[in-house]
């Protein structure tokens, strides 16, 4: 098996390295907002919180070009943001306002921002593998070398669409990567409980090369994904790259009592130990590329930001009723 | 009479089936410890173990042919499908397989399974769970389809669907789960294919089902004051659908308008139209009216989703129109 | 005029769509070099290359989420499901994700998509290789569906479909492959959403659909020798559907019969008499007539099989009855 | 891999492999008779033929219990027939007879038999994966031993189902055995062509002990399945078998111009060096189990039975009209 985990990890410059601590502070910050709006009643719907996870989609999508695709989940706020997304628009597709990414028709998990390659987010659990494979075609069909990362939890191994597209892809070579968000659990059930056998040897079954990278280093992330996606948009065909990581809050926000499927020792944990953010942080002052005043600095601008993205959200009118039919079709 | 919830009620129902008869057993995604994401099953697992209550992979279809595969070889199984718009997933062997295995060996197999599943919108989930999708598996011969709106009839369907020989498939609607009714406590079932008037009147007739029955007695209610009379009628179940409680009721009223969540294009409400346009056609003072789902994908803006579904306002409205008040 | 037969039409209105367009390409089960298990793509691999005529592996969800993904990023794929009955694999794909991508996006990503696949019976291919199941694709918002009767229609719907910016699930009818037809050869589209009155009359408006509109004109043929003066009208696109042509016929003669080869419960029958009973209320003789499928799953045998679609003779009998000459 | 085809295969009793013989003899002449009675218009519907592949039925089905459970294809004839079905009531299947296995309801794809444990032919691609893990669940939960036996062709790797079923039956360690006929073809499409990577790290992949043999060695074929079935019936849970087999005809009686899709000299070097009929019977005479006369007995002996089943059928009575709505609901 390739993995990556035994390698070391290539440098990274440190303009990227900041850039990557920002993203990765924006969703965290972003998604504690979502929590605070959820809670206090004023978001609708379900929220899927990221935190936790969050160098899994910054380290892919810093390897990605704008043009390049991703398509996303129920959790997937840290996708998009991490491809692109601006937090005001995102807020106020999570509050159901006009000016949200879909006008308020998508909300929380289906977030689509094709301006930034986002392909959108999908509710049905494996619902974009198939997906993901008609965009890599269509990019090598078009000519162009657009590569594509379908994100999905590893609650989707037990979709079988799954292995009807990474088949597919792998027949074919098309350039796209499959990231697997491996955070032990779909919903309330472990996934040792529901995916026999090693879930790795799946997508090598179909011939499709695998990385397996702790999901907490974004910098580990990002060399994974990097030499997939190169390889990928050279013509070398699909990947796929497991990250292991870990929800830090419930299966969504009013998911408070998980004793029934984790310990409270486990969640403390990782949190303790394998905050994605914090390593960063703590890496970035290690190798004196940033002091703690630096990072206290971008901690404030992101809060600003933060801040200005759920105000204008909250002010944002909703929808005109008639707008409930439009867009049905084109 | 004691008071359950909707879901209260179906828990009972499964408890009561699971006692009685050894072969039945549940299967889902999070049935057991989880006691399903609506909480409906909680502590079920306690009393049955994980061998009767079976927490299963992200497996819709695989789940469902296991459905079928047990039933036929014995056992009563009912397939818990989160929600109603992951039956997509399991069309193949809920219609190819489950729904022709009994007519396809000449009555050799049965297929006794249960798919429960729910269906429904307002609570903010957006296109892809808040569908009403029973209208497609009405449309299959053999399929069973029971569409329960009290806690007394969800007991009682479920309880005689679980003991039918057919494969049934059993919608709940989410939005119900904690509303409250009386429930005998006394065993007892109802029977699949009788309709039930949940209301009787003489100006207008409202078949509504599930979750629009609620809205149809509201809207009733309204009329009283209006002077208007109406007869609120459930079929309870749409196949086998008692289509003479409908025409009779027609018949007595001269209007009526049929209300259902889901959409209203080549949906439910077209078919019990149609029934009732040809059984009732000589009494019939006006067109039959359809009040179905806004025939859009459920958008999540609330200001949005809201219009989509009728309201016991537009109902009343469209009974006051029928009626010549409006 | 020069005559094709339904296939070839249907090849021609690909060829000219690929040639004209190099986003077009097809997808599905043995479309190259077998050009289908039905004949109907002959060839079209030599023309086009394997690159555009994609054989796939036996996926009918995968290849659909592929045309979907293909479409939201600048392609136009025609996916190829060999019998509707498949298409039970696939409904996820076509049903959450193809009808819901552009609603949920608020507009901004479209599925210019074309699903090409089969309906009817009568082959001897039993339950699961016989059904005609669009009414499931007709009930939900996003979705056009087209259906057609000539080789003329198949060819100029299709070319519609392919230029459609929404996902199009269009049915061919097995048995008609083989039906010859005029077809025009200069370029022309037929836009969906329009009925097509197939043969006009005074008496009693029969609507039928795809194979249904020979059976329709043969009954019709046979009443004109009664002096029944017989409209046949085909909707020719479900989704959208041409409600007023089917309303002004049927106010024209005040007789409906609907017929139809999908199951009759829940289908489309019920959705067309109850537009035409709304519409044309107050000028129908007697309630309109509903003739689907009958309501079993599709027996093999010969002897059982015939009696489940609607024949000429029967429907003709149902019209002398509506026209009180039975 | 455990692989079965270096072994060496057990002795099996004289009896036994006579008797294999004549079932191997039964399929072959009842599938020539099919051909006979569609190609002169007399059997309605499509007709997929098993000839060339009865080595797989045959010695799996030898390897089960009466009581045990299979769930058959499109191409289940073979299968049917080796788990026990009479020839009779085949016959009168095929032609839609009242006296068929279906009441002539279900036909060629739809042929199900509960008295020999054959819970019937699917004419859906991998319509069975999952119901077969039912049939083993159920059996594990009624505490009989029961096994299952799931045949499916090479075509059904492109089918999600089965990936789902797999990593049930892996979890819950049910007696399933998972037979896939590799004929190397899915209608007219290759398998290299249709499934990426290697086929048997499949089910592999999900924990899932695999044999592969030459599906046109009876005695081979047998062997393995033995030992996977007594496996599975010790409760050692599913296993999966790949035959390595050929059909000798068309997709179905009306695909005569195969040349699209594979190589007349392939096919006659198959027919002519892997006939599973012939190799069993070259085997029994050099071992000397048997003499030609013997096996030209055992020929008479079978097409008397065809030939009986086939006027049994011809004169039986089509269904009454009024049976068209019978057993929708039972
Ligand atoms: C097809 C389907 N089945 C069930 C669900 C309900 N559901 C939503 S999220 C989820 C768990 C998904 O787990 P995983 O893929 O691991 O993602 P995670 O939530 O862990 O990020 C489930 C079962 C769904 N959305 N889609
Ligand atoms: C889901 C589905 N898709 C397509 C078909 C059409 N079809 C019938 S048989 C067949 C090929 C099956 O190949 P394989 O599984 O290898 O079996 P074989 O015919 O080789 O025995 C196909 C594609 C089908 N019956 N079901
Ligand atoms: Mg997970
Ligand atoms: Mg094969």
């Amino acid at each position: 098996m390739e993995t990556g985990t035994q390698r070391a990890i290539p440098a990274i410059p440190k303009e990227e390295l900041l850039q990557m601590y920002e993203q990765m502070l924006r969703i965290r910050i972003f998604e504690e907002q979502v929590n605070e709006l959820y809670t206090s009643g004023k978001m609708p719907g379900l929220a899927h919180l990221y935190i936790g996870e969050e160098a899994v989609a910054v380290g892919v999508c810093r390897a990605l070009r704008r043009e390049d695709y991703i398509t996303s989940t129920h959790r997937g706020h840290g996708h998009c943001l991490a491809k692109g997304a601006a937090v005001n628009q995102m807020f106020a597709e999570l509050l159901g306002k006009a000016a949200g990414y879909c006008h308020g028709k998508g909300g929380s998990m289906h977030i689509a921002d094709p301006e930034t390659g986002n392909l959108g987010a999908n509710a049905i659990v494996g619902g974009s593998t198939a997906i993901a494979v008609g965009a890599a075609l269509s990019a090598k069909m078009r000519g162009t070398n657009q590569v594509v990362v379908c994100f999905f939890g590893d609650g989707a191994f037990g979709q079988g669409v799954l292995y009807e597209a990474m088949n597919m892809a792998a027949l074919w070579k098309l350039p796209v990567i499959y990231v697997c968000e491996s955070n032990m659990y779909g919903e309330y059930t472990a996934t040792r409980e529901a995916a026999a056998g090693e879930v790795l040897a799946r997508p090598q079954a179909c011939g499709i090369p695998v990385k397996e990278v702790d999901g907490q280093e974004v910098r580990a992330v990002f060399a994974a994904a990097k030499e997939q996606v190169e390889r990928a948009r050279r013509g070398g065909g699909p990947a796929f790259l497991i990250c292991h990581t870990y929800r830090f809050r419930g299966h969504h926000v009013g998911d408070v009592n998980r004793s029934s499927y984790r310990s409270a020792e486990e969640e403390e944990a990782w949190i303790r130990e394998r905050d994605p953010v914090r390593l960063l942080g703590l890496f970035l002052i290690r190798q004196r590329l940033a002091d703690a005043s630096a990072l206290e600095k971008i901690d404030q601008t992101i809060r600003a930001e933060i801040a200005a993205g759920v105000q204008f959200a909250l002010d944002a009118p909703y929808p005109e009723p008639g707008e409930v039919t439009q867009n049905v079709y084109p | 009479m004691r008071e359950l919830t909707f879901g209260q009620a179906i828990k009972e129902a499964l408890v009561e089936e699971m006692r009685r008869d050894p072969t039945v057993f549940i299967i889902g995604e999070d049935v057991a410890e989880a006691g399903t994401v609506f909480k409906v099953l909680s502590g079920l697992v306690d009393t049955f173990g994980r061998e009767r209550v079976i927490d299963s992979p992200i497996s819709e279809a695989g789940v469902t042919g296991l459905g079928v595969g047990a039933a036929m070889t014995g056992m009563r199984p009912v397939v818990d499908i989160m929600f109603g718009d992951f039956i997509t997933l399991a069309m193949d062997q809920i219609v190819n397989q489950a729904a022709k295995v009994h007519y396809m060996s000449g009555g050799k197999l049965r297929v006794p399974l249960v798919i429960r599943t729910t269906m429904g919108a307002t609570r903010r989930s957006a296109a892809q769970h808040s569908q009403s999708l029973y209208a497609w598996l009405a449309h299959i011969p053999g399929l069973k389809v029971v569409l329960p709106s009290t806690p007394a009839d969800a007991k009682g369907l479920l309880k005689s669907a679980i003991r039918d020989d057919s494969p049934v498939v059993f919608f709940e609607d989410k939005m119900m789960y904690q509303v409250k009714g009386p429930v005998p406590e006394a065993e007892y079932t109802v029977p699949l294919g009788v309709a039930d008037v949940k209301r009787s009147g003489t100006d207008v007739t409202i078949v509504a089902t599930s979750s629009m029955v609620q809205v149809a007695l509201e809207a009733a209610a309204r009329l009283e004051g209006d002077g208007i009379s109406v007869e609120v009628v459930d079929p309870r179940t749409l196949m086998p659908l008692d289509k003479s409680a409908l025409v009779e009721s027609a018949k007595k009223t001269g209007r009526v308008i049929v209300v259902d969540e889901g959409y209203e294009q080549y949906g439910v409400t077209a078919e019990i139209a149609a029934v009732i346009a040809e059984g009732a056609f000589d009494h019939l003072d006006a067109p039959v009216r359809r009040m179905g789902a806004m025939n859009v994908p459920v958008p999540f803006s609330p200001v949005l989703e809201d219009q989509t579904v009728p309201t016991a306002a537009a109902v009343a409205g469209a009974a006051k129109q029928l009626c010549g008040r409006a």
